[in-house]
């Protein structure tokens, strides 16, 4: 009977709170977002069943979860917790990513930049709301739309948050469909939107082979901070594009990414626990994180129109949108926006330069944070 | 060597753990079984809360074996090949490994992307 | 003449022990099985060459075996030793599970439930025996006949046993087709080895998918002990079901379940070090875990004549003996048992559903056991 | 709860770090994209002090869409069949996957390694 | 103006010195070589990277290099500097070997065995140049011609050379095109090098699957100190061999390797940072490493010669060259060399023999040296 | 800056590890030319032992080159494609990959399991 007693005080439901019903429900919202409306699947069903995991509610004096010195958990999310998965995780997408499109026409990296105004306007918002700066630079990252850099900065300046940050991340980086179009179409008028753009010049083998190791060499010496992020995504290209290393590229673009991002979505999600998560902090982080969002397509439009009072060949200002990163929806959305206006005007390829600036930039953006905070 | 002492079963608690653990597993189980046994009944239930009947598509389609011609085998063989090996190795990303060209044209009229892939959520 | 000597003291030879040409031998045996008889060859061979590398005397100083902190043995049994390896298997094993079969025959599901008496009556034998509730404890896992399972309870409450429990296990796992059949039979009537059990109804898409979030929400909640393993094993689940998350399924079962497998395999091979292992703790051990397969076979076939007695479509009590887990060997030996009495009887797919419910029984009462004994 | 204090902002060094990230960014973008449009001069004035011109290799190969015989597409899917397959799953290695006969030789006239890699580095 | 001057103070530009800027042309030239003269590319790309992003000049207190404890660099580093990585790397190189070449003419493992005499001569000139004797055995085992053996004793014996010996090393293997031949040269007469042999026996697969275990055994027994190296060799080869475990083998040799060299080649590249790596001991280690390649191709080559002395027969010596490892560039120089005298001449598979057993030989030479020097 | 002092060589032991070293590393490499070289007697001796001759079943198998016809060249390339490709990418586990259709029917009159893979001994 004492034993009976004793089981039962160790079964969840008995230590089952709202709150973990609740963030229960938010777990099941992110599994029907990913499975039935396709948004991120890849993320979102690994987030979103770890959200179930980490809200069971666990034994005390068992280690079970994320935060129990020697769990299982504890050790998957070692590698977020010291920000070793996010460069693996840049490893493989330097493996699959084509940087030709930026190549091609050099002047729309700019529009990577200027979205990047987002992370810093959020990093003043946060500040304005009472967040120390270690915590305003990891909130304003969000604005970079980009969940591996999410996650290394805050894990290298504000650990605690590191949930809630990233979390918002990634739900705004699927989101981008929903938020993106009504500013995109609120700052550019119909001429803009129609303007169309010549196709670039073509880009040889040896330009996209000299590429990474050129723009580490720059990143690496102006933000040094920047380092692991954007020296790990220049390699995996590199592996690519030398084209004799094609069985590294192939696993680091396969095997390894998908390890990485099943056991990083899995233990950010079971990270969540409701009483570690649901504090009025974290909603703060997502309003801003909503705001960062904003700043940041705002930013990339509005310089893709302030670029074109100098330039002969007018940019399609919608594809500064594209510079926030959230490669690579935040381009399909510039094109779709573009197609629905006049549906013989292809902007993917265009949008996918300032895309892939953006996430350049936003990892500068990130050694720039940790260097000048992590005091 | 070898001791056998019922009283540690007592002292260990063993019979107490014996019960309340198979009770556990049982209900545990038995939960399960509950829960899928109800999931039909259950989603046709949410069905009919949509009043959407989106039946007889499926019917439609009916197999016709009739004589197949060179052309067309040629073609299923192809489009096997081609569907199977889009997938296998690296799913979406395996277009990438091909070797390119040095001068390819990385354009494309429809403005498709060539290899950065459709699904990436990554960054 | 020194250096030789001090070589020559170093040297495996003079080292070498009766026991350890004991265990050299048993590794052989299990090579042997492997390769010539197609025992579950994904593991013995694995284990059968750690044995080998584990008996291999070291010399003092050196650090070399899983015991010597530092060692690159001993890095790797840290995932064993610290229970990370088993879900990381259970990931794989549910991305690579159709659990279709259960879902289509509920009521089977409560065979795999019955077997685990095996669990439990062989913890009340182990305690007779002398053992501590802990060691008892991970001795029964045996009898759940899951090697993950059994490597997981052991490393949290019997580490020092964790050698023999899980070489027990998996032997009996490869001697499935060799145990069960004389009980089997011996419970059994013809007339009820005979009956032919109805195809079962098809099951929809959707089920498939919301099955793996439900049951890990009853498992973890009833039992939160189980969470880890059940929550890695419907997380590969869902991967495979949800079909929009299909890349990671196919690495979870392929790259990342082999790469575990082998480090998992080899360094519980290396664990058997004959200075370690040949205990009588260890015979006894083996003395159990064969009991708790065969009361575990008993359960689930007598629970099956049990059911029988309310049910009005009589199940074949053979696939009771299916419920110890063991995936898919013992539904194998169902099936060909089944069809030497009647060649046209299919019980194959009918065994699968005792056969995977059996795995989520054991890991229940894996975690039972771990929140009652744990203090 | 939400305290709005925009004195936080001067304290936290707020300007200060906006307008030094930004300035960064953008001169380590800028940086970048004058280094991508000087890449094809920088190039092409390097290929003129190595003074050797390899052009007109490429343009000799027209494709010419003639009607293709039954042969020729039986080979045509067999090559693509051959060259995929090579590839995929394991690039180089993926030949030793082949379970072999118990007897087969190993050896073959023309001196070909059949099962280590042809490019294996590692040792 | 303050955080500008921060900022800039924490730039990279400021603290690069001329020895960085050294180290970057050397990775250049790396790149270089392994892209546009496709030496060794799959290690050469992952190092000459490493070196890149190795002499960035970090940010003082930021956790950036392979130095910093807590950086993601560090932790990635630590499988090298524990010598976790080269077993890993042997293990996938087994199940990648076919052996068949050594089993069909047993007499050619000698070859393998004499070309060690680079080792040991290396390590007495180190010895003479006023090295430690755990220095003078990590530089000594240079000659093995073998990267995961030279990795794995440096980091036993020599953690703080480790750097300069595994860039030494896999310089050397790459060149070995340009080192040995001369050598080949000088040593052979144009009737030896035409010296034809007759095509081997053919091998059973039972003897391929025997070989491993049967000379695991005796390896581990002779020298322990190879027994980690060795044992995953050797159970690689048996995954392969065994044709029951076909998928664990071609995990083993494709994602597992694959991922390893990746992170290995990198975290190696990035501990080259100048102020560590530009020392007068690195220049006199890249000096010994160049001998003890040529002593062991003369090695090889000369025993070659005094076997033929007693041969009926007669070996063709070129293949001695071949017993330093390298594998399979330097059998690859030996077949190249019989072909230019005599183009009917196919010494390939004759080559493979001593190149297997070379580096069978290298890894016992490491277990010695581990043994003997630990103290 | 370099010093070349042979005395090293005694304080350290260096000919003594030389000797000893390459004494050990030929004993063990001569140890395994001798087992391999000794391996096929072995076997061919334990097969006297089991006094079973299971020989002249491969000498049946002779390769008949004759014209084919062209379904004949159909069914080779689709044995080929559909053998390959069984195997590439996830060896046994890989049927399961399929998108199925919703309703499919995972039952079989012949009994065989569909998706868990026939091999898996993990559980
Ligand atoms: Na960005
Ligand atoms: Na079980
Ligand atoms: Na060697």
């Amino acid at each position: 009977m004492e034993t009976l007693n004793q089981f039962f005080s160790g079964t969840g439901f008995v230590h089952l709170s709202w709150g973990h019903v609740l963030m229960i429900l938010v777990g099941l919202a992110f599994l029907t977002l990913a499975i039935v409306k396709d948004y991120e699947p890849l993320l979102l069903v690994p987030i979103g069943f770890g959200i179930l995991v980490g809200n069971i509610p666990s034994v005390s004096g068992m280690a079970l979860s994320v935060y129990d010195p020697g769990s299982v958990l504890s050790y998957i999310y070692f590698g977020v917790s010291e920000g070793i998965f996010p460069p693996l995780i840049f490893l493989g997408i330097g493996a699959m990513t084509d940087f030709s499109a930026m190549l091609s026409n050099p002047k729309l990296v700019l529009l990577g930049a200027a979205a990047q105004i987002g992370i810093f306007l959020t990093l003043i918002g946060a500040l304005a709301l009472g967040f120390t700066p270690q915590e305003a630079g990891a909130i304003g990252i969000i604005g970079g739309a980009d969940g591996p850099t999410a996650i290394f900065l805050s894990a290298k300046l504000a650990p605690h948050l590191l949930g809630s940050i990233a979390i918002a991340a990634y739900s705004y980086m699927a989101l981008v469909p929903v938020i993106q179009p009504p500013i995109m179409k609120l700052l550019t008028t119909r001429e803009e939107r129609l303007i169309r753009m010549a196709p670039p010049r073509q880009v040889s083998k040896r330009e996209r082979i000299i590429f990474p190791i050129g723009a580490f060499l720059i990143c690496g010496l102006i933000a040094p901070g920047s380092m692991v992020l954007i020296g790990m995504l220049f390699f995996g290209n590199l592996l690519k594009e030398s084209l004799v290393t094609d069985r590294l590229a192939n696993t680091a673009r396969n095997a390894l990414i998908d390890i990485v991002t099943i056991l990083l979505g899995f233990s950010v999600g079971a990270s969540t626990n409701a009483d570690y998560f649901l504090t009025p902090q974290s909603i703060l982080i997502f309003v801003l994180g909503a705001l960062s969002f904003c700043i940041a397509t705002c930013g990339g439009i509005l310089f893709a129109k302030f670029m074109n009072l100098f330039l002969r060949q007018k940019i399609n200002p919608l594809i500064g949108a594209a510079g926030v990163s959230a490669v690579p929806d935040s381009a399909r959305v510039v094109h779709n926006m573009g197609q629905k206006e006049d549906p013989g005007n292809f902007l993917l390829m265009h949008a996918m330069a300032p895309n892939v600036a953006g996430v350049i930039g936003s990892a500068i953006g990130a050694g720039i944070l940790w260097t000048v905070l992590v005091h | 060597m070898i001791q056998f002492s019922p009283s540690n079963i007592l002292t260990g608690n063993g019979i107490a753990i014996t019960l309340t653990g198979m009770l556990i597993v049982f209900s545990g189980l038995l939960l399960i079984s509950l829960f899928i046994s109800s999931l039909p009944r259950l989603l046709s239930w949410l069905d009919q809360l949509k009043q959407k009947t989106p039946a007889a598509t499926d019917s439609s389609i009916s197999a016709q074996a009739t004589e197949l011609t060179e052309p067309e085998i040629h073609a299923a063989i192809s489009l096997v090949l081609h569907l199977e090996l889009e997938r296998c190795g690296g799913d979406l990303q395996r277009i990438t490994i091909h070797e390119r060209p040095a001068m390819a044209s990385f354009w494309n009229p429809r403005g498709q992307m060539r290899s950065l892939s459709d699904r990436s959520p990554y960054a």
